[in-house]
């Protein structure tokens, strides 16, 4: 694929806008990719990096993938320029069911790098707003600095029909920081919607999911209407390599997307 | 990706004729990640320079192999050039198909295959190059000297005029040092005292001048431009504020027959003293040791002689911290004792001493007042015989170099001789006479040719005592027979050693020292006084054997070093140093005994709640000097240099 | 009336199946190491092994395999797809647990996408199973509900005679009736009688063993600890199982050009699951072996109806620290109500 | 009739000494094969092993590992460590069979123009006797076909 | 009283005393011959503890397993001289606290097992001196003698088979008492140095890799050696390394806890004849 674009999100997070060059690949990657789905990124002589798509399933002309650089393939996957080549293996993995949330509300929670698997499930339902009652995202990062994709949140903040809420650690905030000040699930306690008719999905580092899900459980969310996406370390994305399982689960094949009954019942101390 | 610009210089004919530059940028050009190649006559010209300018910029490169002469050659030139078109200035590599290839290879179609290989591995080096920023440390414009003997004073005097602070820390209660117990001095045979006095004085009253004497240097912690010196100020239990030098205190003092160190033991001093009449500064110490009060608890007899309250026996030793940019280091040096020469009596023989004591004897404000009597009897000697190499450039002694100023001070010392005795006669045996120096040869001349100085060619094999005369037995070499010597007194010249203290010192303030424990300098002959720990510098004899010029020389230079630091307030370093990952460091320290510089350290690694994780090696930006020794010896690749990194070797070596 | 093949005939059949186009591999020695190796003759055999150390798995999932071949220029990248060799194979002399092993591992590498470098290499081997009359005290076929003469991933069975003149042949597949065909002349109709098999004896109960794993409430157990504290974290259990098939995948070459390959990958490494963030999923050795013991008799099944383990008993036998599959099956069966 | 043999050597100097050496021998004009291809480090003490390694991958028929002499490091000490590395190095690839004729070392200075010349000479004549480093390449061949299982 | 029943005492007073918390020993393994590291925490499980000619395994290496030491508790170990060894150098790069570590010593001649007397690293100083001169088995010796007969181009054939077989399972790192790395150097992969595919290019450098960083530090446990399922004689190598560093440089390696490392050291009179 040809990188269309690359833009600096954060220190060390990259999106990067790839195009398809082969016709065959595009059209195989419209027919099957849904939002939730991921695939595996790479550069020849240094490998893949798995993650999500970030692009929702409402725009396929194109793939957006953010990463953060720090192994040896996003550090090379974040050297690149517009016009550069990459690899892409995908779309791979089990999807978040959309249709099963129209009608409802739908409370977005994500964490730090974690927005970009949410966004994709976030742009899917604002293409399609009206299929959707009150959308609510709740996104936070340690600093200011740390939040991504910055213009898009300038966006939604304007947008009458989404409830943004940011937050940032304390002592990440900066003079003129202007939203919330804390941990994500406390944040949560004090927004959050009623989870009458309520969707949640969820994004984040394994500890801020840890935290949030037992906050959900407060509120009063049923498991079952809470998912989340899982994402362990790949290497085949296709059911072989064995290094992404949980328990019995091939995260690769059988999620990412799991909703958070399907997350408790997993082994705990896997994941 | 990356967009590396190739530059490939003709340098007139000078790389063309034998390197095929077309097919070169040709090629290279077809390299992945070459953005621009071009080739001209002389990239180093004004114009050529613009070239490589107007390409960083138009195709906003981010690389640069400028294909010519030797990065020795114009590395700088091409850096400069990168940065003022806006690149780092360390994206840039030199292909050195100059020197390394067209000059030296005799065949076109080679020439031109090594030039692109050695291009085409840059480019792949190149792509992997960071921007580096120039280190800047921080100066701390403030010296300190180590030793107030001459090398010491004359660094102290330099930079203080300098205009910038020197502490000068002397461990004796005055500075002066060896100097200040010679008679005259050659090749002048000007006073010595005379010379040095001034000096001396000069320094102390010296406005950016803090004398520290009856001082010790405990620790050294920091690094260039940021030293933290602590220092022992001894007590004196004189107050140096009010003391005003009367002496009234050393009259009357009871206890009086100490030996004093500073006359060899050849006359005696007080328990409160100064070492001499001239010390600076001259205010007494109490020797503790000695003292009845500190003894028996009794006598304080100085304490109500002094009429201005001065004595004060509750004193304590102080710890002083001390900020400094800079040290120079001027500890000096001992004379080997006698005892050592079992040949020559282990010391046994009152009359067998060394230079140095003779030095006092012919001091004029010496335990003779200048007389040369011979410590048994006080009577004058007739015959002095001087062995000269006693123990130096002999490995049986440990000491296998030449101590240098024995030559010059044993004519001396035989010029003094017959100058206050007529009649006596002096025998010297000696293996060379190395009289190299401006005057020195002269020098010996005049002693032999003008006061018969009676030099012998041989060593002393046996040196004993018969009938109230010392027997010196040896063998003439030139003659080839030997010989017999009845002496009064026998100087041995022995040889000029380390500080008894030198290696211990030197691993307290971390500087590097030979097999003898002279220090070592950063390199003999290129940086003779640097020491490899950059910051502190050498002056004088703690470094090797030195007569006075070369000491009063060496400290110039040190002083200039300290000046050139000062210069700036910001000390600006080339950005390639080592650098720890904390994550993969195993803790072993193998860097840290290996790094020849200090610049690696211990450093724990603790959470939020200051609970110890792990310790890591951490290296001192300050400190260290890019060699890679540590790089190379990490097992677990944890260290890496900035400029030579591993992934740049790596691609440099695999895009051969 | 059945078919024997004799000792004395071995090198002719070699002969003929050479000339059918099959590559002949069977347990041989070289360098100090007993594995599966292409043999000139009967001579180069080692059939009187218990079991070589090294697994036929080899042959079907190596160490290291190039995928794709690839070639940076300055405006694309070409590729070239690196599949397996097309020949024909006979295994010879293979174990009934080995070629279980392979049996086992079919539905992993067949499930969703097909892996063509396994099957294009199981469509053209034909395994040649001897099934066992001896047996080492790490011998556990019989406790995996496997046996010595198990014909599973077999082709053709073959049992020593009592004599010890040569095998009598059994025939169990298509493949392995058309690997017949190409040798009834070497073989006898006779009747004989086949030696008594190898006594294995059953260490463990592993429905028992199978009941506890799957209780939630075991997962959590200190046992897993005591278990695996002498666990050292290598991978030569993984590495040496007929039927742990974990693999990475690295590229390697030059700055320009190289070779994706897929490699050999084990659970029992901390690196295996490790996050680029830093968090590892199973950051201890305890939980490492519970993996791979909870993937063997637990996950595994679940997915695909069978135990991932032969019972060859290799991950004891060649244990540094002798542990194994064995004694934690043990050790659960002892503790399991 | 095929080429000749022309051995391919890999250089590892440092900076300071052995290639200011080379340099010299460029601005004397000194002859020498063109066989030799230098990479420059700081000191010897930056050259690791793994350097050596790769080198040979890359088709090295002769490594040459050159600095400063003794006693003239820039660095003080790293020629000094570098000189224990190499004697346990060399022993290694030795006794692993990694001739000693093809990895040498050298003192060279910066005033050694004409050493360097007549060592790079010396090096290429014994290193194009012995020819191709083969059995090393051919591990690299190995990698490069097609799997054999 | 036997060793065995001598050495279990022991361990029960060392344990209920508490003066260590662990006791690292050998137990029955799964054959007659063979036995396994056992993990003593109470003196009611000393029985576990066996002790006979079979124990040849040097236990010095689970003393680095992650945070073991680290809340200052000491551990008591089994450990033969080469044992012993381990701890000094572990001591000298930092790893533990020799302080925390209890030596129960014993020495293996033929069928015999002695004990060794002193229980602190520093007790040993006597022996190590005695050790300087051992070599390899007869055997082993054998093998080493052949190999270096042989011309540099058949020394290379016979490492490259043997490391043809390695599978990369890294048992012999594993098992290393000196192998403390958190990330070994062949699983950098910036750059990658090593190439981790087991074909044997790869396995040559790793092992080369692997003989390199053990040169005086390996105490010649064996331990690789007996490790390594594919059977490789890591030993031969490792062994050659130590002979290098005691012949030319005189290093000893484990001789004492305050040791520097061979390679972070020099003599300005290094020997340096192959340096042209």
């Amino acid at each position: 694929m040809r990188v269309v674009s690359k833009r600096e999100e954060a220190p060390g997070v990259r999106t990067l806008k790839l195009e398809f060059l082969n016709q065959e690949h595009h059209e195989f990657f419209r027919n099957h990719y849904q939002t939730g789905m991921f695939g595996l990124y790479g550069i020849f002589g240094e490998g893949e990096s798995t993650f999500c798509v970030a692009s929702p399933e409402t725009r396929k002309d194109y793939i957006e993938c953010t990463f953060r650089q720090s192994g040896r393939v996003t550090s090379t996957l974040a050297a690149v320029d517009a016009g550069d080549i990459v690899t892409f293996r995908g779309p791979y993995g089990n999807r978040f069911p959309i249709e099963e949330f129209e009608g409802k509300n739908l409370l977005f929670i994500a964490g730090g790098i974690a927005l970009p698997p949410t966004r994709s499930v976030i742009w899917s339902c604002l293409d399609r707003r009206d299929r959707y009652r009150d959308v609510t995202i709740v996104y936070g990062a340690r600093t200011v600095a740390d939040l991504v994709y910055k213009n898009e949140l300038d966006e939604w903040k304007q947008r009458d029909d989404v409830n943004l809420v940011l937050t940032v650690d304390p002592g990440g905030e900066t003079p003129d920081w202007q939203d919330h000040v804390g941990f994500v699930p406390s944040v949560l306690e004090k927004v959050a919607p009623s989870p009458d008719n309520t969707i949640a999905v969820l994004c984040g580092p394994p500890i801020m999911i840890k935290f949030t899900l037992n906050a959900l459980e407060k509120l009063g969310f049923s498991a079952d209407n809470v998912y989340t996406t899982l994402e362990n370390r790949m290497k085949c994305g296709i059911g072989k390599c064995g290094r992404c399982n949980v328990g019995s689960v091939y995260i690769c094949k059988e999620g990412p997307v799991f909703t958070a009954s399907e997350v408790q019942a997993m082994p705990q101390q896997d994941l | 990706m990356a967009k590396i610009g190739v530059f490939v210089c003709h340098c007139g004919e000078n790389i063309a004729s034998m390197v095929d530059t077309g097919k070169l940028v040709t090629t290279i050009s077809e390299h992945p990640g070459v953005a621009f190649s071009s080739e001209y006559k002389y990239f180093c010209s004004d114009p050529g320079q613009e070239t490589v300018k107007k390409a960083i910029r138009e195709n906003n490169l981010t690389g640069v192999v400028v294909a010519a002469c030797s990065p020795r050659m114009h590395e700088q030139t091409f850096r400069k050039a990168c940065a003022e078109a806006g690149l780092n200035p360390y994206m840039l590599e030199l292909a050195n198909i100059r020197e390394q290839c067209s000059w030296v290879h005799t065949d076109k179609i080679q020439a031109t295959d090594k030039a692109i290989e050695i291009t085409r591995s840059l480019v792949e080096k190149v792509k992997r190059n960071n921007n580096l920023q120039p280190i800047s440390v921080p100066v701390t414009r403030r010296a300190m000297v180590i030793g107030g003997g001459v090398a010491g004073i004359q660094a102290a005097l330099d930079i203080a005029s300098a205009g910038r602070e020197v502490i000068l820390v002397e461990r004796e209660p005055s500075i002066g040092g060896h100097m200040a117990q010679l008679s005259e001095t050659f090749p002048t045979l000007d006073c010595s005292q005379c010379i040095l006095t001034p000096r001396m004085v000069e320094a102390v009253q010296h406005p950016n001048i803090t004398v520290m004497t009856y001082s010790e240097v405990e620790e050294v912690d920091g690094y260039i431009g940021n030293f933290t010196v602590k220092v022992r100020q001894k007590a004196r239990y004189v107050k140096m504020e009010t003391c005003t030098g009367c002496g009234d205190c050393i009259q009357k003092c009871p206890v009086k027959k100490i030996p004093s160190d500073f006359e060899c033991g050849l006359g005696n001093r007080t328990a409160i003293y100064t070492p001499f009449a001239q010390a600076v500064p001259n205010v007494p110490v109490i020797d503790r040791d000695r003292c009845t009060y500190f003894k028996n608890g009794k006598c304080k007899i100085c304490q109500k002689t002094c009429q201005i309250d001065s004595i004060d026996f509750e004193q304590q030793d102080r710890m002083v911290s001390l900020e400094v940019g800079a040290i120079v280091v001027a500890t000096g040096f001992q004379v080997q004792n006698t005892a050592l020469y079992g040949e020559y009596g282990y010391g046994r023989y009152k009359d067998v001493i060394t230079g140095l004591h003779f030095e006092r004897l012919a001091s004029a404000s010496g335990p003779t007042a200048g007389k040369i009597l011979r410590p048994s009897d006080g009577k004058e000697p007739e015959t002095i015989v001087f062995l000269q190499c006693a123990g130096s450039r002999d490995a049986a002694k440990g000491v296998k170099y030449c101590s240098k100023i024995c030559c010059m001070y044993t004519a001396k010392h035989a010029m003094l001789y017959a100058h206050k005795v007529h009649h006596g006669k002096t025998r010297i045996f000696y293996m060379d006479i190395r009289a190299a120096g401006k005057g020195y040869d002269e020098f010996t001349r005049r002693a032999i040719e003008e006061d018969q100085a009676g030099y012998i060619r041989g060593r002393v094999s046996k040196l004993y005592e018969e009938n109230g005369k010392l027997i010196v037995r040896g063998v003439d070499t030139l003659l080839g027979k030997p010989v017999e010597v009845e002496a009064d007194m026998v100087v041995l010249a022995t040889a000029m050693i380390p500080q008894p203290d030198a290696k211990e010192f030197a691993k307290r303030i971390g500087i590097g020292y030979d097999e003898y424990g002279f220090y070592n300098e950063a390199h003999l002959k290129l940086r003779p006084v640097e020491t490899a720990t950059a910051g502190i510098y050498l002056a004088g004899a703690c470094q090797s054997p030195k007569d006075i010029p070369d000491s009063v020389a060496q400290a110039s230079a040190a002083a200039a070093k300290v000046l050139g630091l000062f210069s700036k307030e910001q000390l600006e370093r080339e950005p390639v140093v080592a650098s720890v990952s904390d994550s993969t460091c195993a803790g072993c320290w193998g860097c840290v005994i290996a790094c020849p510089y200090n610049a690696i350290d211990r450093r724990d690694i603790t959470d939020r709640n200051g609970n110890l994780i792990k310790r890591v090696a951490s290296v001192n930006p300050g400190l260290c000097q890019g060699c890679g020794t540590c790089v190379s010896f990490c097992r677990s690749n944890s260290i890496d240099l900035a400029g030579f990194t591993e992934k740049q070797i790596f691609a440099e070596v695999m895009g051969l | 009336m059945t078919r024997i093949l004799l000792n004395s005939r071995l090198d002719d059949c070699l002969s003929a199946w050479r000339s059918a186009g099959y590559r002949v591999i069977a347990p041989s020695r070289s360098n100090n190491l007993t594995s599966f190796d292409e043999v000139a003759s009967a001579a180069d055999m080692a059939l009187d092994l218990v079991l070589p150390e090294r697994t036929i798995k080899d042959h079907f999932f190596p160490q290291t395999e190039p995928l794709v071949r690839y070639e940076i220029k300055k405006q694309q990248i070409d590729t070239e797809e690196m599949l397996p060799p097309d020949d024909k194979r006979v295994f010879f002399g293979v174990r009934p647990c080995d070629a279980a092993g392979l049996d086992i591992d079919d539905p992993l590498f067949g499930w969703d996408y097909k892996d063509q470098y396994w099957f294009k290499r199981r469509e053209n081997s034909v395994i040649v199973t001897i099934a066992c009359t001896k047996a080492d005290p790490f011998c556990m076929c019989t406790s995996v509900n496997l046996g010595p003469d198990n014909p599973k991933g077999s082709d053709i069975m073959l049992h020593p005679l009592k004599d010890g003149r040569g095998w009598q042949m059994v025939t169990l597949t298509d493949r392995g009736k058309a690997l017949l065909e190409t040798v009834v002349p070497m073989l006898q109709e006779d009747a004989a009688e086949t030696a008594s098999l190898a006594n294995v004896p059953v260490k463990f109960d592993v429905e028992k063993a199978m009941t506890w794993l799957a209780d939630p409430a075991n997962f959590e157990s200190h046992f897993w600890k005591e278990i695996s504290q002498r666990c050292i974290g290598c991978g030569s259990c993984t590495f040496l199982c007929p039927t742990c098939h974990c693999f990475d995948i690295q590229d390697e070459g030059d700055t320009y050009s190289g070779i994706r390959r897929k490699n050999w990958d084990s659970c029992s490494f901390a690196m295996f699951t490790m996050h680029t963030s830093g968090h590892n999923p199973r950051n201890t050795q305890s939980m490492r072996w519970r993996q791979r013991i909870m993937h063997k008799f637990n996950y595994y099944r679940g997915k695909f109806g069978v135990n991932s383990c032969s019972g060859c008993g290799r991950c004891t036998r060649q244990c540094p620290v002798d542990m194994g599959i064995t004694e934690t099956l043990q050790e659960i069966t002892n503790t399991a109500k | 009739m095929s080429e000749p043999f022309e051995p391919k050597i890999v250089a590892f100097v440092c900076t300071y000494c052995t290639y200011a050496g080379a340099d010299l021998a460029g601005t004397s004009r000194m002859k020498y094969a063109p066989n030799v291809r230098i990479v420059r480090l700081p000191c010897t003490g930056r050259i690791s092993p793994m350097f050596i390694l790769k080198a040979l991958q890359k088709g090295a028929d002769g490594v040459l590992v050159s600095g400063c002499h003794p006693g003239d490091c820039h660095f003080a000490q790293g020629n000094y460590h570098a000189r224990r590395r190499w004697t346990v190095f060399r022993a290694l690839l030795s006794f692993t069979g990694i001739p000693e004729e093809r990895i040498k070392f050298s003192w060279i200075s910066a005033a050694e123009g004409a050493k360097f010349a007549e060592l790079i000479n010396g090096i290429t004549d014994e290193i194009r006797a012995l020819g191709p480093f083969e059995q090393y390449q051919e591990l690299q061949k190995v990698i490069e076909t097609q799997s054999t299982y | 009283m036997g060793i065995q029943e001598q050495y279990r005492n022991e361990a029960a007073e060392l344990l209920s005393s508490g003066a260590v918390k662990l006791v690292i020993g050998y137990g029955g393994g799964s054959t007659p011959d063979r036995r396994r590291p056992v993990f003593v925490r109470s003196a009611e499980e000393v029985s576990r503890l066996v002790l006979d000619s079979y124990c040849v395994a040097n236990l010095s290496a689970y003393l680095i397993s992650e945070g073991l030491l680290s809340d200052g508790k000491n551990v008591a170990v089994f450990l033969k001289p080469d044992g012993i060894r381990s701890v000094n150098i572990l001591s000298a790069e930092a790893q533990v606290n020799p302080d925390q570590v209890v030596i129960l010593g014993f020495n293996i001649e033929g069928e015999q097992t002695t004990p060794l007397p002193g229980r602190k690293a520093a007790d040993y100083a006597p022996l190590m001196e005695s050790l300087r001169s051992s070599g390899l088995s007869p055997e082993l010796q054998r093998e080493a003698d052949r190999l270096e007969q042989m011309s540099a181009v058949e020394r290379f054939d016979y490492w490259k088979e043997q490391f043809a077989k390695c599978i990369k399972c890294y048992a012999c790192r594993q098992v290393c008492p000196m192998c403390y790395c958190r990330r070994c150097i062949v699983d950098v992969n910036q750059p990658q140095w090593i190439n981790t595919s087991s074909h044997t290019l790869g396995n040559f450098e790793w092992n080369i890799v692997r003989a390199f960083h053990l040169a005086g530090r390996c105490v010649a446990c064996g331990g690789c050696d007996r490790a390594c399922p594919v059977n490789i004689p890591l030993r031969l190598i490792n062994h050659r390394m130590s002979k290098e560093t005691l012949d030319i440089f005189g290093h000893f390696p484990g001789e004492s806890a305050d040791q520097k490392p061979v390679l972070a050291t020099f003599r300005q009179d290094d020997p340096e004849t192959f340096i042209l």
